[in-house]
């Protein structure tokens, strides 16, 4: 039995019932966090994750695996870097290997208004405790031997930010922690089981409805990624969220050889080799809204021709298969997360292209907010009505990145 | 034939014809014929082009995968020989080095088409010219339309089918993007390989391996073909076939010895083109759509030879409650190698079709279908353009490293940035400003629109007056800033900032359609340059050049300025005199000199962006992008001046109104503090707790200090702060001329 | 295309106005009036037309903004290169009607491609952009 | 490849195009002036299946057209 095999752990399956405390939506990494966190934090088992498809069959499936905190307002940072520290004991916690790796992130520039923004970067990142640091060609080198600093002659490589805890772990593998942890202290997780509504009470939302019956439930959670806008609709409650496909492909697979997450917001792509030896790589998302799944030749073109400055060898590598997840992307580009005008109902939501590295700390956040019916400080910034009050939360830095 | 390397003797060339030239295989030599691809050349030469495993010659399994020319994961199957080919075997376990040798092709940039492509219009395109392809295309034929056959056989690889529907082919001349009517896709049918123990061994050959052995004129020594799943494959020390093992009519192990084994059983349909396409203009045909049944659930041995997955993996998965095919794939890592599920697909299906009960649907076929390089995959593909001012070389001659701001090449400075910024203080200096948005509007209806775009009044600017605006977005926020120049009662020019220009010929054109009202729009940004002549000097320097008399603050005006013609606008970022000459793109290198050689006796220089970035932040002028975010409304950064709420409308009023009561929380402040300034983006403390950041920072010679502007973004707003583990004073700019003394000198 | 394609500044004359008052001009023998759009002329000399000698364009519009406009650089094309420079550099049918005006991406550079009636075609594209279209199509 | 007709300089890819976004449109139980301005500027109806949007022809003629789009399967639908 190969070791990916041999080191999973089962999966506790249950009869549905029709009635639970939570149900949660989407049997994706943040709702089986969610419900992970329920169980281990609060005691709260009797909880359903309702899953169309299987679980992490979405977006969870479908990401690049990177997680980092290196982002540009202190409210994402802290959210993110107590991600990654969640992330760091998720193995000891659950008992599952996540193939997690800790292998740094350096983020190329190619300018000096670049270097500037890199600068302030490495500086709020510091001060919020976040190892973030600026290294010089040279150390790049060092780092990244493989990459051609001239940028072929047309995006030479002035400096980068060394985001030096940023990591990798295997986005099924993360689902599946969160799944069998939930799942072993009696948490329901329904596959194939599509929510085609809500049960209301007047504005409170009181269940699901789903093709196989009702589910009546003291809180509904969304946790749907991709179809969240219409979903939020059952519950009147409308939603600062556009869906955009995001595309990725890897290589066949090579001998480990490259260390670090190499990423470029001038080219907007970003390359790493993956635990399996493939090298993954990836670009901003589609300008265009949309549901398709479909996966275009001309994002593999466009993102080969981009990786392919600062990386030469990789054109000599083969490409094995392409990819589409859908990207809900909120106005301001922060994520949604906490209450709704619907009582009954709250969401997290408007995870752009950063929801993988949220995992943790976005399912240990809900589950609080659920359990104490308060939104825990550290997702206070992120809460839905923010933009009624004026609080937006814009983050520059971090728009159009992973 | 001898025997080299492992190989065994286990064929015989029947062919008479003369070798066409050697390949090396593992550093050995191996002869070829005419037509061989590498696969058949090892075959001949009585070696498995790869470590072993089942071939089908077809492209369908990755079983035949080597090192070709330092490429690995080639399929040999599929590769020409040619002479003086170099093959390495990839490694049995674990997987080939990355080759950091970049391909001939990066030594330049990737900007030169090194990969012919070619984007052609077709009518309808058949994949695949076996008997299927070719009745369809017959068939398209008679219907009256152009048809195209793409053959893997004739070169022609069909890499993926997209929406369009695009088919991207990798063909021997390059890449061909096919755009077409309508696709069938008539790709046939694979052979099914054997799922058992011992069937990652040398010298198994599926029927259609045989049958183009066959046509090669190879023999296969000692071969034996079966025609049901095998319950063993024996295999020699060297890993070759000595053997298999079958089950007669009682059940019973018969052991048969052979030195090749056919396996003949049964097939596949070819559908992974038209599965990883929803487009409806995508038809499959012939053997690539027929169901054939699911052979039997495989008991023991690899069953994904890609990834090495066993029958045992999957149990193991499967116990452990991964019951779903989705599932059982991702967790065991199956199908997810070379083939992609090619051709393991059925015994997978059969798997979970056993433990389940019901049949599952195939898994979602990804592309690409064919493996293409990424040096392939981008060929004619460009990341970016950038632009140019015409004084690129001026200013290359004059020595200024450039640096690319807002899509174009800009000067960062010219090697002297003191004395640059010194030049503009004390002196005159020029900024090459060619990058600044550019827009002539007109019409009746010209003040109606300049009134609802802009929240500053524009009805009563005066002609041959101009006004700084900020431009704002439906949510209040600030999307650009520029002047407002008036040329007659219905006609302006606009400004907008380099970075912002291409998005405002958008915006503008957005509206005035939206909105319906009369008005032209020419947008001239790269059709004019333009030079800002800036400091105490300016005003002389244009004297010299023949502008009797120049123009006042906030006053524009067309002249011949030397010969060129020119729009002149005086206004100022740098806080000295400044006079904006916009002038025609192919005449500004001569006005450039001009300006130059003149101002020499006034003690000219030119000035960089970085100069010019911290001499308007002595006057306290916020660059949109560097100080402001993207949410940032005009109270936020102190502009509240340049907003007349009392207007009837103008975009972003509503929202400015809505937000109005509710408490300020945010703002942008000016700071200084002792020199050396802080770096820019530098925390900003107050009570040991960060309160915001610093977004511009610099050591002002003039004042001897840094001055600063910076965000904090939490109530109430301090008097001083801590930055870098210093005090500085909050301090409203601008720091220097606080009454605009010098600029309207 | 193997040989070094050269742009030169070309002088131009650009006329915005309504479509109707567009319509209605006859321009100037000797120049090629591109249609950008319904409301939008760009005006070059042929042969050897000096455009910026041509004064007295008149269109029934007070408020049409006519200007010169010398953002642009060009390069005269024989059929052969046209075809050359389409097959590998433009994703997007030519027109077959001549003369005409066809407008669009060309080696990913926003372009006008003026195609003429003796098969001869004026490439133009922003002199800004020249540089880095030359580049492309050497 | 998706191709987009313009109207004025023909079929095209729509890369040479820039997305201008959905045309807001708020839904008519929201009734408070200010709530519709809220709902206007920041929330979107993020159709699945066909909206009609704004395209920029920044290749070509640099001019809007809007058209429609079937965004469940990322289709233009030509008239």
């Amino acid at each position: 039995m190969n070791e990916f095999v041999e080191t999973l752990l089962d999966l506790h399956w249950h009869e549905p019932k029709s009635s639970y405390d939570v149900v949660i939506v989407g049997g994706g990494g943040h709702g089986l966090a969610t419900a992970y966190y329920l169980a281990t934090r609060h005691g709260i088992t009797n909880v359903a994750v309702v899953e169309a498809n299987y679980i992490g069959s979405g977006n969870s499936g479908r990401n690049t695996t990177i997680i980092r905190a290196n982002y540009g307002i202190p409210e994402s940072i802290r959210f993110y870097q107590h991600s990654m520290d969640l992330y760091k004991t998720l193995e000891d916690d659950t008992g599952c290997w996540i193939m997690h790796n800790t292998k740094g992130l350096i983020w190329l520039a190619h300018t000096e208004s670049a270097m500037r923004s890199e600068r302030a970067r490495c500086q709020l990142n510091t001060a919020m405790g976040t190892e973030t640091i600026m290294v010089d060609p040279a150390e790049i080198k060092q780092l990244c031997p493989q990459i051609d600093l001239t940028g072929s002659g047309r995006y030479p490589v002035l400096g980068a930010s060394h985001h030096v805890g940023a990591s990798t772990a295997r986005h099924d593998r993360v689902v599946w922690a969160y799944a069998q942890g939930a799942m072993r202290l009696g948490v329901h997780v329904l596959q194939n089981t599509p929510v085609t509504g809500l049960l209301m009470d007047g504005d409170r939302v009181t269940g699901v409805k789903t093709a196989t019956g009702n589910i009546s439930a003291g809180v509904v959670m969304s946790a749907v990624g991709g179809d969240v806008t219409q979903f939020a609709a059952h519950a009147g409650v409308r939603l600062p969220i556009r869906t955009h496909p995001l595309q990725a492909f890897v290589t066949n697979g090579y001998a480990q050889g490259f260390g670090p997450i190499i990423s470029d917001t001038e080219l907007l792509s970003y390359v790493s080799q993956t635990a399996r030896g493939q090298m993954l790589i990836g670009a901003e998302y589609d300008r265009q809204q949309s549901f398709s799944r479909q996966s275009s030749f001309d994002f593999l073109q466009s993102c080969a021709t981009k990786v392919s400055y600062l990386l030469p060898f990789l054109k000599n590598l083969r490409i094995m298969r392409q990819w589409t997840g859908r990207c809900d992307v909120s106005s301001d580009f922060s994520p949604v997360m906490g209450f709704t005008p619907a009582p009954g109902f709250v969401i997290t939501t408007g995870w752009g292209t950063w929801g993988f590295k949220a995992i943790p700390a976005g399912g240990e956040a809900m589950a609080e907010l659920i359990a104490t019916d308060t939104t825990p400080e550290i997702i206070e910034p992120f809460s839905l009505n923010r933009f009624a009050t004026d609080h937006s939360m814009a983050d520059q830095g971090s728009t159009g990145t992973r | 034939m001898t025997d080299i390397s492992d190989g065994q003797p286990q064929v015989e060339v029947r062919s008479s014809a003369t070798p066409a030239g050697r390949i090396v295989i593992d550093n050995q030599p191996i002869e070829f014929f005419a037509g061989d691809t590498v696969a058949i050349a090892a075959i001949r030469a009585g070696q498995h082009p790869a470590t072993g495993g089942t071939l089908c010659l077809a492209g369908d399994c990755g079983n035949c995968c080597a090192i070709v020319d330092s490429t690995p994961w080639v399929r040999t199957c599929q590769t020409k020989a040619k002479p003086g080919l170099a093959v390495l075997r990839q490694p049995a376990v674990g997987a080939p080095a990355l080759n950091l040798t970049p391909p001939k092709s990066a030594v330049s940039s990737p900007i030169a088409a090194v990969i012919d492509v070619r984007h052609i219009n077709a009518d309808v395109i058949v994949v695949g010219g076996g008997a299927s392809g070719t009745a369809a295309a017959t068939q398209a034929s008679a219907d009256g339309h152009t048809v195209t056959i793409l053959d893997a056989n004739e070169g022609n690889e069909v890499v993926g089918i997209y929406a369009g529907p695009t088919v991207i082919v990798r063909t021997p001349e390059g890449m061909r993007h096919f755009h077409a009517h309508e696709v069938i896709v008539a790709t046939g049918a694979a052979d099914l390989q054997p799922a058992c123990e011992g069937n990652l061994s040398k010298g198994i050959y599926t029927a259609g391996a045989a049958a183009t052995l066959a046509e090669t004129h190879i023999e296969l020594d000692n071969a034996l073909t079966v025609t049901s799943q095998p319950v063993r494959i024996v295999a020699d020390d060297n890993g070759w076939v000595s053997g298999v093992v079958t089950a007669d009519a009682d059940g019973n192990d018969v052991l048969s010895d052979c030195n090749s084994l056919i396996v003949d059983l049964g097939h596949m349909g070819r559908d992974l083109l038209s599965r990883m396409t929803d487009e409806r203009a995508v038809t499959i045909v012939g053997p690539a759509a027929e169901h054939y049944p699911l052979p039997p659930c495989p008991t023991s041995g690899i069953v994904c030879s890609c990834s090495k997955v066993t029958v045992e993996d999957l149990d193991g998965v499967w116990l452990r409650g991964f019951n779903e095919l989705e599932l059982v794939k991702r967790a065991a890592l199956f199908g997810t190698g070379t083939c992609q599920g090619g051709v393991c697909m059925p015994y997978l299906r059969s798997f979970v079709a056993d433990r389940a009960g019901s049949v599952p649907e195939p898994f979602t076929a990804r592309p690409i279908s064919r493996q293409l390089t990424i040096g392939e995959a981008s060929a004619g593909a460009y990341a970016d353009n950038f632009r140019m001012s015409p004084l690129h070389d001026e200013h290359l001659k004059l020595g200024a490293q450039m640096d690319r701001f807002g899509g174009w090449w800009r000067p960062w400075n010219y090697g002297d940035v003191l004395g640059e910024y010194w030049a503009v203080r004390e002196a005159v200096s020029l900024g090459d400003v060619s990058t600044l948005g550019k827009m002539v509007v007109s019409g009746p209806d010209v003040v109606e629109v300049l009134e609802r775009l802009y929240p500053n009044n524009v009805h009563d600017i005066k002609v041959g007056r101009s006004r700084y605006v900020l431009l704002l977005n439906e949510r209040g926020h600030l999307l650009d800033d520029g002047m407002i120049c008036r040329e007659s009662e219905t006609r302006f020019v606009l400004t907008f900032t380099s970075g912002g220009a291409s998005f405002a010929e958008m915006w503008v054109r957005d509206w005035v359609e939206t909105w319906g009202l009369d008005c032209h729009i020419l947008d001239r940004t790269t059709s004019l340059a333009a030079i800002n002549v800036t400091g105490p000097l300016a005003g002389e320097l244009l004297r010299r050049v023949g502008v009797a008399e120049p123009p006042k603050f906030l006053q524009h005006r067309h002249e011949t300025v030397a010969g060129v013609p020119c729009h002149i606008m005086r206004l100022s970022f740098t806080g000295e005199a400044s006079f904006e000459l916009h002038h025609p793109v192919h005449r500004s290198v001569e006005l450039w000199q001009t300006l130059m050689a003149e101002g020499r006796a006034l003690g000219i220089k030119p000035h960089g962006l970085q100069a010019l970035f911290g001499m308007r932040l002595e006057k306290g002028h916020v660059i949109v992008g560097m100080d402001t975010e993207l949410d940032s409304s005009p109270r936020r950064i102190g502009m509240e001046w340049a907003v007349k709420m009392g207007k009837p409308y103008f975009v972003g009023l509503e929202a400015l109104k809505r937000v109005e009561p509710l408490p300020d929380h945010r703002r942008l402040f000016g700071f200084t503090m002792a020199s050396p300034a802080p770096v820019e983006g530098a925390p900003i403390y107050h009570d040991g707790t960060i309160v915001g950041h610093v977004s511009s920072s610099f050591d002002s010679p003039l004042l001897g200090k840094a001055v600063m502007l910076g965000w904090i973004k939490r109530e109430p707003f301090p008097d001083t702060v801590t930055i870098d583990g210093r005090t500085a004073t909050v301090s409203a700019p601008p720091f220097y001329d606080a009454e605009g003394r010098r600029a309207r000198a | 295309m193997p040989e070094q394609l050269r742009f030169a500044h070309v002088d131009a004359r650009r006329i915005v106005a309504k479509p109707a008052a567009m319509d209605a001009v006859t321009w100037p023998t000797g120049t090629i009036a591109l249609r950008i759009a319904d409301d939008d002329v760009l005006l070059i000399g042929a042969g050897t037309t000096d455009i910026t000698a041509i004064t007295d364009i008149t269109v029934a519009d007070e408020h049409a903004i006519i200007s010169d406009d010398a953002g642009w650089s060009g390069i005269w094309l024989t059929s052969a290169q046209v075809e050359s420079i389409a097959l590998r550099h433009i994703h997007w049918p030519l027109p077959p009607q001549r003369p005409v005006l066809a407008q669009g991406l060309i080696a990913a550079i926003p372009s006008k491609l003026w195609l003429g009636p003796d098969g001869d075609a004026l490439l133009l594209v922003a002199t800004v952009s020249v540089d880095e279209m030359q580049e492309r199509l050497s | 490849m998706l191709w987009v007709t313009c109207p004025r300089c023909g079929h095209r890819p729509i890369d040479e195009f820039k997305f201008g976004g959905e045309i807001p449109d708020v839904p008519a139980s929201i009734t408070d002036d200010a709530a519709r301005d809220l709902d206007r500027v920041w929330m979107f109806n993020n159709v699945d299946g066909v909206t009609t949007e704004r395209w920029f022809h920044e290749g070509g003629c640099r001019r809007w057209m809007t058209l429609k789009r079937d965004t469940h399967l990322d289709r233009v639908i030509e008239d």
